[in-house]
């Protein structure tokens, strides 16, 4: 179960990484809230796995760790609270530049558009 | 546990479950969007409503847990899909989604 | 437990929050019970350096919880001083805001007060995942600052201020984790326990999660590779917000003093002063690309920005080496720039609004007006900047040189800093001369007068180096002492210890 | 002053006491009184969101519509199972379907019955609230559509609301 | 406290000479000889103690921690220089009275004369090196910022700049190498160094400290190659040049190789290294200076020239030579003082200093011409003034320095070769200037003895360098015995300031020097054209050169590096991260802990394996931005069942409302941007990438796999054991938040309602155009509001919060809590915004977001505060049970009224955050104008406000 | 036997999960992904009770309660977007 859980963390962390890299705020937005799934469930994994433990005295017979998951809970809410201000940051950026490219302003960035090309949207 | 409310949970049980996974096909099998439509929206409510239900027997029959908040789930369930339904059947319309040749009469867009 | 350990948390929230509660108030008034919020926050600063002159730990449990369940702030001299740093930082940056820099938005007053609470918290903090929580604090506090202003230029530093920080964010998260995955704590003091007993394999985890701590609080201090967010940023901001700022790249370097020494010190049995090996050669190649940056420079801001980045390298070279002296030499030198590169920010700003469509270009121009005001106050900035006598930065570098004896280490120290100078001499004789000096016929207009609120509070954070230098002793002694508190780690071990407040007493 | 204090929209109140109920898995005089000071607050609070209330409202004959939809939603459900598993190609049609109802609340529950009986979508409200698009999903004819909704929903609520 | 008080006055003077400076030139001259003349008053008791070799010690501690005193010094060597200072000074301050016009900022210029006097009187009286080092570089940044007194002259700022960087330059290294010295011999006191030469002359780290040393002494002292920006400071006014740039400043090169003439001289390297450069700076400053047309280009090579000399003398390392280096310094500084002041009088009264213009003046100032042909001759070596006798002393140790083989013919040759320049370039002084036929078209025309006090300075200098020529033992004999013991360190030797020492060789080369320049300047000519036929090297310009490549290589640099581009920035950091933490997971390995793995759990596998593949999925389809959106709800809904499936019911709860408000805001979010993703990198970079996230990932899971996988005790047993007893809750998860750490929450309210605020003021003027419909060309639809939507809405509102209420109260014992009941509470006002309108929802909204984010605070803070009126620490929280009547037992915690705060902090942030962006859209816009009065000036400029 | 027929039931709702997924990948438009992930939070819903009465624990069955009442605003939300462009107006 553990590799499981550690390849869903690998693999949020690998989405979220190569998204972070990308020229647009839209995925890169996207790259930072699927790098926090994989941190926030790391972070859980810190205090590992129990099944039907929930901390929660008198509901189970054992409980899991506390202390992750009140950790993770504020790491939500705070990284809900950024992906927010990116989101609309990007905004910012895409009405002060008429694009939503992360380096801003067209003109003023190197041009990398020969490899830009459409896509069907949706 | 008394074995007649065990058939019957385990009854609903595969109801719910058999529900669920109908509805599911559907949605993967049926041709056209309106008509995949109709797939989730009924049977996974039902589907749901099944489940809910053996969750409140089995519970009621557990020491120490009976609740009801099963109710309210279906309650919540059924007062939201048809907007939902409406919503995407709106978007779709909107769209212009491809129908499936037999169907008759026109959607509209407003 | 003394409560005042409350107040550089406290006063700048509740102030924060009243802002919110009159933000349709007039004007007059917001900036009153904004400065008044400073001035208090200044005040209990200073009381707290007055507590933490005697060398001992003042612990405050919060929620009444022992350590290390609960969280708990942490009072020693490092904490006293970064407190007064920013707050006194704070306070003539806030007036400086006063001057016209807060119109626009009516968030600005909170966010600044919000700012100066997360900071203060990430001072006192004793606990890791708070340290975190306060990162964040400052952090979104700054985001909002940085993007106060009027115009389109910089949305797309500070987006990539976020971007960074946020990846950083999620670093240090990544980072905690590790490390409670094996220590099962995150009270700094019980992880200087627990850390030295960690064997076998788990060693590594607790080595990867320790490193990775350091790329985050480098990326803070923008230490070389992670140095470039920094300069458009900083470029970009109000100036009152950008020389507020110059205590942003410190956060990290507290950091580092902080949790490196107690919790990977020389205790740390196999993981003894983990990652300074790594900190050495980036903080001298972040001095000689901030070195570099300087000369290049095309404004005056972005050559403050950049001497920002040098002081970064100046301040963890010596770090990185871990000796008390050369602690005490740094912690002297963060005082110095910190509060030099301040003042610049907003002298900047004050030669920008005099110099019309020119504004801070290194170009000439039409003379401005205040210009002996000004180039003098920019006269000795630059020099406590450069690092020439007799202003503090002088004294800093001296400490920071005379704390390594031989080797290979002293000659690149010594090397790097002095070069590093020198060049940095250049860029700001350069630049000074060409914006105060080389003139062209005409004269500006829409220039906006200098009135003397906007005068004293930015001679007041240059004058600091004065200051200083007049008080080098006392301060040396105070930075020397936090050096030894710092690395005898027993003291702060011991803040597990501290009774709580029992019932009735 | 005492108007303040009543209950604007007391079968709102019921409602809401009744999900506390149904919340609170134990039953004890705590939860009752937190519950009927909730069912009575909540209301008053949020009382300005629900501003156009039906004149009319037979609330009494709920329960028995509910029931009723409730049994057609299991029965059709089978239909519609058997029909999706079924090789049978469905017939799928759109349908208008002209509405007696006037009161919007009455619409929206005429419309979600439509969408929960399996076999038939509400697509849409036409803006003038005089016509349903319905998406039936294996009809022959409209006309039966048409009739058996409004003989089995529409006339019901239209005793409720007017 | 006299020393002390010497070094101060003259800064206290700077200080005051603005104010005096309004009282005009007479009056800020007078104020300005103040200081030297108290100066030379407090000097004068110690003169006793001095002649008998003591040494007067003032020591005031300043910062012990490095080693750095206010301690000062005054002996033979130091009182010599300060004399120089002190009296030169005031003639220069009187003479400058005169040369500055009325209209200059004259209070500026004395106040940095007074400041550099001041500090060059601190480098001589310093008894601790890095005192003396901090006086040392506030000469170079005060002649930094005389030299370029005159701003508007580029030549001047750009001498200004040069010599800043040579002599800051210097300075930096000497900084360098009184460290080191400080270093070996644990103290920067001036007497501890002195008495540590053997020590430091065997230390391996000598030859780098007496390198760096020599550094600052040199630049200082424009000896080759760091000569060259002497020439360009003479852009400085004359009186600067003459007091600074002949007299004083460049001495002080002299004075710090005499100072630590104990500690450093002495050896081969001192010899070769000092006296070599001497030799070469002695003599191509007197070449050039026989070329420059400029009188004080003349002058300053020829000081140059001098200091060379001087320094080669100090470089020959015997006493005797040390003896003639101080003479000379005396002499040197009279006869050039006065020089400059004649050259200064020249310009002033011709207009020019251009000396094929200036011909004949004896004509015009016959006064001044005398003056300035006794000073000359003296430069030249005329028997009878002082210039001889020093010169005579450095011709005999030039043949006293036994070199071995045919170079012991090197010294002599030299010192005649430079003897001969000088003669030659004294000549031209002389005869090019005073001589030579009528001045041709001079800008002042006829020129005029100057001001009759303008001449006191000069006429005192050349009364003094015949005074010395003449009665040497009389006039300086004492002064130059307790200077030259103090250099030495131990009594001066013998020797004799005799005008004539006899018939002897170094006559002979005084001779040769003398017949021999005048034959020179006979055939300058010929020297001319053939100097002509060299380019002459422009210092300043290949100084201006080397500046703009230098900052244009940094800029392109920097440009090159700090490219502005967040790509690069982001993968720096990321491979930052995995460079460090590679090590120590490589030395792990693939690892799995004792506790090993658990049985797979297939469904759960399963849903895993979608997770995994969503997470894939949606970076592969980034691109379809809608697409993408969809699949990472995807990703947040499986990570909410992730939390179910391994017991964090609070976790799964926060998620699936946190990931509701993400959607909203997404969906918010991309209205205005493009529905999809062009691709900008090229394949080599998209692989690249990969690999990094590859690489991030595979490291995660390795982490993450032994983590799992190792046994594990943590804090949280407290936890478990207290949070019924201490924290009143059995949701242990909720009691952490609110009651154990507390604070980290009041925290997280704090980042949420911060971001809200930043989110508001960052829209506050923000206007987007949305693109006119979707990304496949369907225009976006005109209905906005459905009924059906709108009336399921409106029933959920209050069911909603029904629910809300209840998450929230039962939070402290069972999973939910403010947070959660914060966030169904603002997702069921959103709802009411996307079904009824932006402005139908605000109207009926009473409370201003603001507040409710405040009161939220507020809340949490004060029950926080609450428990200090008890005594306890701030957030100690407390509960209690009451019983009352029907009711039955109630718990009351203090905790669940900073969960309130909790509760209206998240929903007023969270509203705001969404409202804010929802409220830029253009028909928001439009349709709010109607309610423009229930809102405040934020509302009604926001509104106003049309789409681009 | 209710321990079988739970474990069924799982599989079964993960199967139909399974081909939620499938048409959420498969499309074709972005209506017919909006209501697969629609459905498929409804899926979660069952699978929380499944769960539930495996483990024998009510303490997740407010989790499920609060995807009926709020998830249906994210697919609303969506949905808006694909027809109308502007959520909140
Ligand atoms: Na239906
Ligand atoms: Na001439």
């Amino acid at each position: 179960m553990e590799l499981v859980f550690a390849l869903a963390i690998g693999a949020l962390t690998a989405g979220g990484v190569y998204l972070l890299l990308r020229a647009r705020t839209f995925p890169v937005v996207l790259g930072l809230t699927m790098l926090s799934y994989g941190v926030n469930l790391f972070l859980f994994a810190s205090g590992r796995l129990a099944t039907g433990s929930q901390p929660v005295l008198g509901t189970a017979a054992q409980y899991a760790d506390p202390l992750p998951q009140a950790l993770v809970l504020t790491a939500i809410v705070i990284g809900f609270a950024m992906t927010a201000f990116v989101v609309v940051l990007s905004l910012r950026n895409l009405a002060d530049h008429g694009d939503d490219h992360v380096d801003g302003d067209p003109k003023k960035r190197t041009p990398t558009s020969k490899h830009a090309r459409e896509r069907r949207p949706l | 546990m008394n074995p007649f409310i065990e058939y019957i949970i385990a009854g609903l049980l595969l109801l719910g479950a058999i529900f669920t996974l109908v509805g599911a096909i559907g949605l993967a099998v049926l041709p056209d969007f309106f008509t995949r439509l109709h797939g989730p929206t009924k049977a996974t409510t039902v589907g749901v409503g099944a489940m809910a239900l053996a969750s409140m027997i089995w519970f009621a029959n557990q020491p120490g847990g009976t609740g009801f908040v099963e109710i309210l789930i279906m309650v919540f369930l059924l007062l939201t899909a048809p907007p939902s339904a409406n919503m995407m059947a709106k978007a779709a319309m909107h769209m212009e989604l491809p129908k499936v040749d037999n169907t008759r009469g026109d959607p509209w867009q407003q | 437990m003394t409560h005042w350990l409350l107040a550089p948390i406290l006063i700048p929230l509740l102030g924060a929050i009243l802002q919110i509660f009159v933000g349709y108030a007039p004007m007059p008034l917001r900036r009153v019970l904004a400065i008044i919020t400073s001035v208090l926050t200044l005040a209990a600063a200073i009381i707290l350096l007055n507590l933490a002159s005697d060398d001992t730990y003042r612990v405050y449990a919060m929620g009444n919880w022992q350590p290390p369940f609960g969280i708990v702030m942490v009072l020693d001299r490092l904490a006293a001083m970064m407190l007064v740093l920013t707050a006194s930082l704070a306070l003539l940056c806030h007036l400086f805001s006063i001057g016209g820099a807060d119109e626009g938005t009516r968030q600005f007053h909170s966010l600044f007060l919000f700012q100066l609470m997360g900071l203060n918290i990430a001072f006192l903090t004793g606990d890791l995942f708070n340290l975190f929580v306060a990162f964040e604090i400052l952090l979104i506090a700054s985001y909002g600052l940085l993007m106060h202003g009027s115009g389109s230029s910089r949305s797309t530093p500070g987006l990539h201020y976020v971007v960074l920080n946020l990846v950083g964010s999620s670093l240090f998260l990544i980072s905690v984790g590790m490390i409670y995955s094996v220590t099962g704590t995150l009270n700094m003091a019980d992880l200087a326990v627990k850390v030295p007993q960690v064997s076998g394999d788990q060693r590594f985890l607790v080595e990867a999660g320790g490193m990775l701590l350091l790329v985050v609080f480098a990326l803070k201090a923008a230490v070389l590779p992670l140095t470039f967010w920094l300069p458009r940023a900083y470029a970009s901001a109000t100036a009152p917000v950008a020389a507020f700022f110059a205590i942003m790249t410190k956060v990290g370097i507290y950091g580092i003093i902080r949790v490196y020494p107690l919790v990977f010190g020389a205790n740390a049995g196999e993981m003894a002063n983990l990652g300074m090996n790594w900190l050495f050669p980036l903080a001298l190649a972040t001095l000689i690309m901030g070195v570099i940056g300087a000369m290049g420079a095309q404004t005056l801001r972005t050559l403050v920005t950049w001497q920002l980045v040098i002081s970064v390298g100046t301040l963890l070279a010596p770090i990185a080496l871990g000796s008390q002296k050369g602690l005490g030499a740094a912690l002297f030198y963060l005082l110095s720039t910190t509060w030099t590169v301040g003042g610049l920010f907003l002298l900047i700003e004050l030669v920008r609004s005099q110099r019309g469509s020119a504004s801070d270009k290194i170009v000439m121009a039409p003379q401005i007006r205040h210009r002996t005001l000004l180039s003098s106050l920019f006269f000795f900035g630059a020099v406590s900047a450069a690092g020439l006598p007799p202003l503090s930065g002088f004294f800093g570098k001296v400490m920071i040189l005379q704390s390594t004896t031989s080797g290979v280490e002293m000659a690149w120290l010594w090397g790097t800093i002095l070069t590093g100078s020198f060049f940095t001499l250049i860029a700001y004789s350069r630049a000074g001369s060409v914006v105060f000096w080389r003139n062209i016929e005409g004269n500006i207009e829409n220039s906006t007068p200098v009135t003397p609120l906007l005068a004293i509070s930015t001679g007041a954070l240059i004058g600091m180096s004065v200051l200083m230098v007049a008080m080098a002793g006392p301060i040396s002694a105070y930075t020397n002492a936090t050096a030894v508190q710092l690395l005898d780690t027993r003291g702060y071990i011991q803040t597990l210890q501290t009774p709580m407040v029992e019932e009735g007493s | 002053m005492l108007g303040r204090l009543s209950f604007p929209q007391p079968w709102l109140s019921l409602l809401l006491f009744s999900i506390w109920q149904l919340l609170a898995d134990v039953v004890g005089g705590g939860s009752v009184v937190l519950g009927l000071i909730l069912a009575w607050g909540i209301p008053q609070l949020t009382q300005s969101f629900w501003p156009e209330r039906p004149a009319v409202f037979k609330a009494w004959r709920l329960p028995g519509y509910l029931l009723l939809v409730l049994w057609d939603i299991v029965i059709a459900s089978f239909e519609v199972a058997w029909l999706i598993i079924s090789p049978r190609r469905p017939e799928p049609m759109f349908i208008s379907y002209p509405l007696q109802l006037d009161c919007p609340q009455a619409i929206a529950i005429l419309a979600s019955t439509i969408s929960l009986t399996p076999g038939t979508v509400t697509a849409d409200i036409s803006d003038d609230h005089k016509i349903l698009l319905i998406h039936a999903l294996d009809t022959r004819t409209a006309e039966e559509v048409i009739e058996a909704i409004h003989n089995r929903y529409e006339k019901p609520l239209m005793e409720m609301f007017q | 406290m006299s020393l002390p008080l010497v070094v101060l006055l003259p800064f206290l003077g700077a200080m005051a000479a603005p104010l005096f400076a309004q009282g005009g030139r007479t009056a800020i001259a007078i104020a300005s000889t103040v200081p030297a003349l108290i100066a030379l008053a407090a000097l004068f008791p110690h003169w006793q103690t001095l002649a008998d070799g003591g040494v007067v010690l003032h020591t005031y501690e300043w910062l012990p921690a490095i080693g750095l005193s206010l301690s000062f010094r005054l002996d033979g060597l130091s009182l010599l220089f300060a004399l120089l200072i002190l009296v030169i000074g005031i003639l220069i301050i009187l003479y400058a009275r005169y040369y500055l016009k009325p209209e200059e900022n004259i209070g500026k210029f004395y106040g940095l004369l007074l400041c550099f006097k001041g500090s060059m009187l601190g480098i001589v009286l310093s008894s601790n090196l890095l005192l003396m080092m901090i006086f040392w570089e506030i000469t170079s940044l005060v002649s930094f910022l005389l030299i370029s007194f005159w701003t508007h002259k580029k030549g001047a700022r750009r001498g200004a700049r040069m010599a800043l960087t040579v002599t800051g330059g210097g300075g930096l290294a000497l900084l360098a190498g009184i460290l080191i010295i400080g270093q070996i011999v644990g103290s920067y006191e001036l007497d501890d160094v002195l008495a540590a030469g053997p020590i430091i002359k065997a230390h391996a780290l000598y030859p780098v400290a007496l390198t760096l040393v020599l550094l600052g002494a040199f630049t200082k002292s424009a000896q080759f190659p760091f000569h060259f920006w002497l020439p360009h400071a003479m852009q400085a006014p004359t009186p600067v040049s003459a007091y600074l740039h002949s007299a004083t400043m460049v001495k002080a090169g002299i004075f710090l190789l005499a100072r630590l003439y104990p500690a450093l001289a002495g050896t081969e390297q001192w010899f070769y290294m000092v006296s070599f450069t001497g030799m070469v700076t002695l003599l191509l400053g007197a070449y050039i200076a026989m070329f420059k047309h400029d009188l004080k280009g003349l002058l300053a090579n020829s000081t140059i020239s001098h200091l060379g000399l001087i320094v080669l003398l100090l470089g020959m390392g015997t006493e005797l030579a040390t003896v003639a280096a101080l003479f000379h310094v005396i002499n040197h500084a009279t006869f050039k003082a006065s020089l400059f002041m004649a050259a200064g009088i020249i310009d002033h009264e011709t207009g020019t200093r251009d000396m094929r213009r200036i011909n004949g003046l004896w004509r015009f100032m016959p006064h001044t011409a005398t003056l300035a042909m006794v000073a000359a001759a003296s430069m030249a070596g005329v028997p009878l003034l002082n210039g001889f006798l020093s010169k005579e002393m450095f011709f005999a140790e030039s043949l006293a320095l036994n070199l071995p083989g045919y170079w012991a013919w090197l010294p002599p040759v030299v010192a005649t070769l430079a003897g001969i320049f000088a003669v030659a370039y004294s000549a031209r002084f002389i005869h090019d200037v005073f001589f030579n036929g009528k001045p041709i078209d001079l800008p002042i025309y006829p020129p005029h003895e100057p001001p009759r006090y303008m001449k006191i300075p000069v006429e005192i200098l050349v009364f003094a360098c015949l005074m010395v020529g003449m009665f040497p033992t009389l006039s300086v004999g004492p002064l130059l015995y307790a200077a030259s013991s103090a250099t030495l360190g131990t009594p001066a030797p013998d020797y004799q300031l005799a005008v004539m020492h006899g018939l002897n060789l170094p006559l002979f080369m005084s001779f040769l020097a003398f017949f021999g320049g005048l034959l020179m300047y006979s055939q300058r000519k010929r020297f001319f054209a053939f100097h002509d036929r060299f380019r002459e090297i422009d210092e300043k310009a290949i100084f201006e050169k080397v500046v703009f490549s230098l900052g244009l290589r940094a800029n392109q640099f920097t440009a090159a590096t700090e490219n502005g581009s967040l790509q690069r920035y982001v993968m720096l950091l990321i491979v930052s991260a995995l460079a460090v933490a590679f090590l120590p997971i490589s030395k792990m390995g693939f690892f799995i802990g004792s506790n090993g793995l658990t049985p797979v759990d297939w469904p759960t596998a399963t849903l895993g394996a979608v997770l995994i593949a969503s997470a894939l999925a949606t970076a592969a389809m980034h691109r379809e931005r809608f697409f993408a959106l969809v699949l990472i709800s995807v990703v947040g809904l499986l990570t909410a069942l992730t939390f179910v499936r391994f017991s964090a019911p609070d976790l799964t709860m926060t998620q699936l409302s946190v990931e509701v408000v993400t959607v909203v805001l997404l969906m918010l979010a991309l209205y205005y941007m493009p529905s999809w993703t062009p691709i900008e990198s090229s394949r080599g970079r998209r692989f690249r990438d990969m690999g990094i996230a590859l690489l991030a990932g595979s490291g995660m899971t390795i982490i993450t796999l032994a983590i799992l996988t190792q046994p594990f005790s943590s804090i949280s047993e407290f936890f478990l054991e207290n949070s019924k007893t201490g924290g009143g809750g059995t949701n242990v998860v909720n009691v952490i938040l609110v009651d154990f750490r507390g604070f980290d929450t009041l925290g997280e309210i704090s980042v949420l309602a911060i971001a809200a605020l930043g989110i508001f003021a960052m829209l506050k003027n923000t206007a987007l155009t949305p693109p006119p419909g979707d990304g496949l060309g369907h225009a976006w639809a005109r209905q906005s509001h459905p009924t059906m939507l709108k009336q399921i809405a409106r029933p959920m509102l209050p069911m909603a919060l029904m629910v809300s209420a209840f998450i929230f109260l039962r939070g402290h014992n069972l999973p939910g809590g403010g947070f959660i009941a914060g966030l169904i509470t603002a997702v069921a006002l959103i709802l009411q915004y996307i079904a009824s309108g932006f402005s139908w929802t605000e109207d009926r909204i009473a409370m201003r977001y603001h507040n409710v984010i405040a009161l939220g605070l507020l809340f949490a803070v004060m029950t926080g505060a609450g428990s200090l009126a008890f005594g306890y620490p701030f957030l100690t929280s407390t509960f209690g049970y009451i019983t009352w009547p029907v009711v039955g037992k109630f718990e009351l915690a203090s905790a669940l009224v900073f969960d309130l705060g909790v509760y209206l902090a998240v929903v007023g942030a969270t509203l705001m955050m969404l409202v804010s962006v929802g409220r830029i859209s253009p028909h928001s816009a439009i349709r709010a104008i109607d309610s423009e009065s229930s809102h405040g000036a934020d509302t009604i400029t926001l509104n106003q406000r049309e789409t681009k | 036997m209710i321990a079988i027929v739970l474990k069924i039931s799982i599989v079964l709702v993960v199967i139909a999960a399974l081909l939620n997924v499938y048409r959420l990948i498969v499309g074709p438009n972005a209506p017919d992904r909006v209501l697969a992930i629609d459905t498929l939070a409804i899926n979660a819903i069952a699978l929380i009770i499944l769960l539930g009465i495996t483990l024998n624990t009510r303490m997740y069955l407010e989790a499920a309660l609060l995807i009926a009442v709020m998830g249906f605003v994210s697919t609303v939300a969506m949905a808006k977007y694909l027809k109308r462009g502007s959520v909140i107006e």
